[in-house]
């Protein structure tokens, strides 16, 4: 087993966790208000991976992701209230409630979507990278993606290129076995994703993506790789994802004991028993904890009711951007 | 009997896989799942995942996989979940299923049908939302249906499957949970023919797939002002149904078009092109095309009703060309 | 100084390369093959393989990676090698770079280009003669032109790479060996404008791209049998110049279009819709379109030329047009 | 050294190749003379790759093939006439003229083109063997293509499908070393393009591509592999195109040494060598060879020339497929 970091290491993983999975349970409710529309697709499970990766990334690096990207958003450091709000399709909205749940975006951030077309964020970030590259200051673009991406050619495309011209890319795959319905073993030939980043020379890794401390040292490794080679790594994170696909789906496709079995593996569960076990966090401080998170999230929810929604006469606006930028 | 649509089209599945061994469904979650929308639930129950198979997210391979069955003597049904996924497979359809009749001086027809979900209008935002019916409807050797009714969604597929040549079924998302009556034996569908499904005298709204509803409801708050509209559907939009498009505009020598495709560019141009050609002088005002706004789907409610055609919008179309006298 | 079209092509690449360092070239057989309609030879040499970068096969990856990289602060340029190929990378262009702008709310915009070959006329086929311009110009957030001379080819790349959106450039393999005068000094190219490039009184010529010379020629033997056509090149197809486009039929009255896409969903159809909309008033016969016959291109030549549209055609329905009165 | 085959069938081997290399030769005079036209991509060097493994195909095959492709339609069995004919774009070619040298089909050969999209012909020979698999008799579906193609999307979606499905498919990359003038290492980060087969766990062998005898045992193995288990093989022949890509191509991308060191490894040079120094070959026969094909070839192009060009009243023939067939 990994060494713990110290208590205060220990207590921001546990926090930024905790704060996605009562963000992500509050939407939950909020979507079944028809307060959120749309697509919503939970994170929750899943939290330790985007927690874990994205705090090796600084200010140089670009962040691109799928539509479930809320964690990944929160991470980053988008303001909760600007998430909640473009969930709400309000115009304080990290993307003014255009993009809602599947399309965050943010330029502070260099948060780069807030993807829906699966495989379609990959090329893109080999673009940033390259980017990133000419600039010549050790910026990287991490791309983060679902274990059912790798079926599309623009997968194959991207990690070729990617290789091939000597990018800058951080290719995490979330492998939480399931693309919507279809289980990894019925839509790869090869389940074992990692195995196929070595068919592009690509450096990888897999990882247990539960445990956030495992992930915490495979990213370091991962992205020091990166800014050390300016060459892609693929960082494999197995992982599962305890809700539905969407808020559509009825699950009909995996045993309700699947899912149990891992929810006792939940990477929260696991490792506040862990911080307990280790006498690095007691029930005051997780209470503290949860009060804190709550509160952030009740403001954020109260922030979003009371953002207006954009004016009508706006709706073509940044269709195209406004010449005088030029 | 009352049935969905959604229905319709899964008992329409349901027996084109019982009367022809040759039949199978493919695409992305059409087994376990139940289909995206639910249409093939229950049918990899039925059927056995020879049948019904759920491929990997690889609509360019499994579309082409179509092709090439179709080609082997198969009769394959494609279920590309959205049009929005479907560029991804745009080649196999316009390169391969389109072309390979002509351009082997009809060595092979490819009797492939391709079926997917269309429209905006459930907060889905911009890649999510897309109508593309009028680029399907540009290519030689493609036939192309938009099942408006819950009757035509029970009867196109066989009739579809009867066709030589490929055909696209567009279904659009608002209608999946319309219900309708349907005689307890499913009728044969001539897919060659427009329907008119209001008769009317003053002005003819001329339109397909999901703007059929609005479009009726827009009839309806005419005829409350006494204007007398003739609601066209084209049901076929490749090819077209000229002779009952020309037999409307005849009747009541005034046009408006309904077409959720963007305005610059949509099927509703085409309508009006013909017409401009072909009725020239039977026409006594101005066209007038009621599409979605030119902007990208935003995800805000009130934005994306804003955007897209609504029967306000109709109605008051409508007005003006009964209103405009030469 | 005479230049061809594919010089003045040439020239405007090694300028912007020169004056601007984010600029690069990416696509298949830019650099060492001197790229497949010669528009690049020698650029290698000049500017070195970080800004001529031959790509692979990889028409999705490498557009999406322009996407990103256009992100990132660079200012690519994507020569997709023909439209007939861009089917592959129709995804990231219309759910990303088209996109992106608005689905963020501002946060980002994407100055890329995309150069493509369009077209047919070199008895290529079925797969190799598409005009698809018309799909292009439906999406917005893109912006589409179609230099038809010399004088617009040398001088729309420049305006394009100052567009802060994404801009897409047809370039007609018929018009590559095209030659003209060029003044000494580039000359900037509004590109937001049509051009008259006839006048005349009797009818209105409405093209673009490779269908203007044919035009031309059409109204000179027009002129000879006493017709006084005017000719009007569109130039951008997205937005439309539509105060020029109803300032030729409110002089004329009448209109004949031009363009090499399949008749059904031509974008000549946009032209007449919007006429029939718009001018309808102002229209003194029936609209009528010169396009391509609705088959696959086939190879023989004599059938090709019998399916393009020909200066033969144009003339007479230009004199059915203004034989045509009320 | 692998062990020659009887005198008849070294000379069959012998023979088919310099039928397709003679016809070629020929096919580039007729360019020159403009009778054939379009593009024209030439085998030549290849030649040894389509003859020893089209000769272990039966009847219960499929072939799909790409432009580059009149030795594997030879050594199919269509006849020289209806080859020849097609690129002259008469009636009497195996296309109708419609397809030309990029796309010969026939029925009666199971020949399914002759595909110019670069990738496209995977996906449907992966149906194509779907639909063998079905009826059960141990067909298969053998596919050629360049290594170029192994950077496309859909190569990677091909195979994945392929292997995932059990489909009897035969791969056989042609790999000679460029696509276009992008040298393989300059398009695959892991320019080992058997070992990418290994990533979809599909068999795979490599073979040298000049040495008839090799290919043909290899291909053997291969065929026996596939109607065996009912799975995908993968085959990469090691080969070099002698001639430019197309009659376009100014091969500035290559040294002219490199291609007169392949040329010395030819594989019509190699094998008569070989069969002069077994004693299989004496000069007799091979002067009655050459003869024997010489008058072929005549008789061909006769044939193509005295056929007639098909009437431009069957313009719009074959785009659909005649209802009654139905
Ligand atoms: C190209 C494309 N095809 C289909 C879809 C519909 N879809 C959305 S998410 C999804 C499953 C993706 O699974 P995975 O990549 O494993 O990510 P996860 O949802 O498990 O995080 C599908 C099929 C899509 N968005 N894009
Ligand atoms: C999708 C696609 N992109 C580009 C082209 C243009 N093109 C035709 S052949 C070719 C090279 C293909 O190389 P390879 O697959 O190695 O086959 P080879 O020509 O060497 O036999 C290219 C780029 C095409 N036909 N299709
Ligand atoms: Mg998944
Ligand atoms: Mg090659």
């Amino acid at each position: 087993m990994n060494e713990l970091p110290d208590k205060a290491g220990c207590l921001a993983l546990y926090r930024d966790m905790l704060r996605i999975r009562r963000f992500e349970e509050r939407c939950g409710e909020l979507y079944k208000e028809q307060k959120i529309r749309g697509f919503l697709h939970l994170y929750i499970g899943e939290e330790a991976i985007a927690t874990a990766v994205v705090m090796h990334l600084d200010q140089r690096d670009a962040v691109v992701a799928t539509y479930r990207e809320h964690g990944h958003a929160l991470v980053r450091g988008l303001p909760m209230r600007s998430v909640m709000a473009e969930m709400f399709g309000k115009v304080d909205g990290c993307s003014r409630g255009r993009g809602g749940s599947m399309h965050l975006f943010s330029a502070a951030h260099q948060f780069y979507g807030g993807h829906a077309i699966v495989g379609g964020g990959l090329p893109v970030a080999a673009g940033l990278a390259l980017a990133r590259r000419r600039v010549g200051e050790g910026g990287l673009a991490a791309c983060f993606f679902g274990e059912g991406a790798a079926a599309e050619g623009e997968f194959h495309e991207a990690l070729n290129l990617a290789e091939l011209w000597h990018l800058p890319v951080l290719f995490i795959c979330e492998n939480n076995r399931y693309a919507m319905g279809t289980a990894l073993e019925r839509s790869q030939s090869e389940p074992d994703i990692h195995a196929k980043a070595a068919s592009y020379r690509i450096a990888s890794e897999w990882v247990d993506g539960m445990d956030v401390v495992a992930v915490a040292e495979a990213a370091e490794r991962a992205v020091a790789a990166v800014r050390g080679s300016g060459d892609p790594f693929f960082l494999e994170c197995r992982t599962y994802r305890f809700r539905a696909h969407s808020m559509f789906d009825p699950e009909l496709y995996r045993p309700k004991e699947e899912v149990e079995e891992w929810r006792r593996k939940g990477p929260l569960v696991t490792f506040q028993r862990r911080l307990e076990e280790a006498g690095l966090l007691n029930e005051d401080e997780l209470e503290a904890l949860e009060r804190e998170v709550a509160r952030e999230i009740e403001d954020a929810v109260a922030f979003a009711e009371q953002s207006p929604f954009e004016d009508v006469a706006d709706l073509a606006r940044d269709v195209y951007t406004p010449r005088t930028a030029t | 009997m009352k049935k969905s649509y959604r229905e319709a089209l899964h008992d329409a599945h349901a027996e084109a896989l019982r009367d022809d061994p040759r039949v199978f469904l493919v695409g992305e979650d059409v087994g376990r799942y139940g289909g995206a929308y639910a249409v093939s639930k229950g049918l990899l129950e039925l059927f056995g995942p020879e049948r019904i198979m759920d491929a990997p997210l690889s609509e360019s391979g499994f579309t082409g996989l179509g092709v090439g069955a179709a080609l082997g003597g198969l009769r394959p049904i494609v279920e590309i979940m959205t049009v929005n996924f479907s560029l991804l497979a745009l080649d196999q359809i316009v390169n391969g299923a389109a072309t390979i009749r002509y351009m082997s001086g009809g060595a092979f027809s490819v009797p492939l049908v391709v079926r997917m979900a269309t429209g905006g209008g459930r907060q889905l935002a911009a890649q999510h939302s897309h109508s593309l019916e009028g680029w399907y409807a540009h290519v030689p050797g493609l036939r192309v249906v938009a099942p408006a009714t819950v009757a035509d969604a029970r009867g196109m597929l066989a009739t579809a499957l009867a066709d030589p040549d490929p055909v696209i079924i567009f279904e659009h998302v608002g209608l999946f949970a319309v219900t309708d009556e349907l005689p307890e034996l499913p009728q044969a569908v001539d897919i060659d023919r427009a329907a008119v499904r209001r008769a009317g005298s003053d002005v003819s709204l001329i339109t397909f797939g999901g703007s059929l509803p609005k479009t009726l409801e827009a009839a309806e708050a005419l005829a409350a002002e006494g204007i007398d509209a003739e609601v066209l559907d084209l049901r076929t939009l490749r090819p077209l149904d000229v002779e009952a498009i020309l037999a409307t505009v005849t009747k009541t020598h005034r046009v408006v078009i309904v077409d959720e495709m963007w305005r610059t560019g949509s099927f509703a141009g085409e309508i009006a092109a013909l017409l401009a050609e072909r009725a020239f002088f039977e026409l006594d005002a101005p066209i007038r095309r009621v599409c979605s706004e030119e902007v990208p789907m935003p995800y805000a409610r009130h934005l994306e009703q804003a955007a897209l055609p609504a029967v306000a919008g109709i109605v008051s179309a409508a007005r003006e060309v009964v209103g405009d006298h030469e």
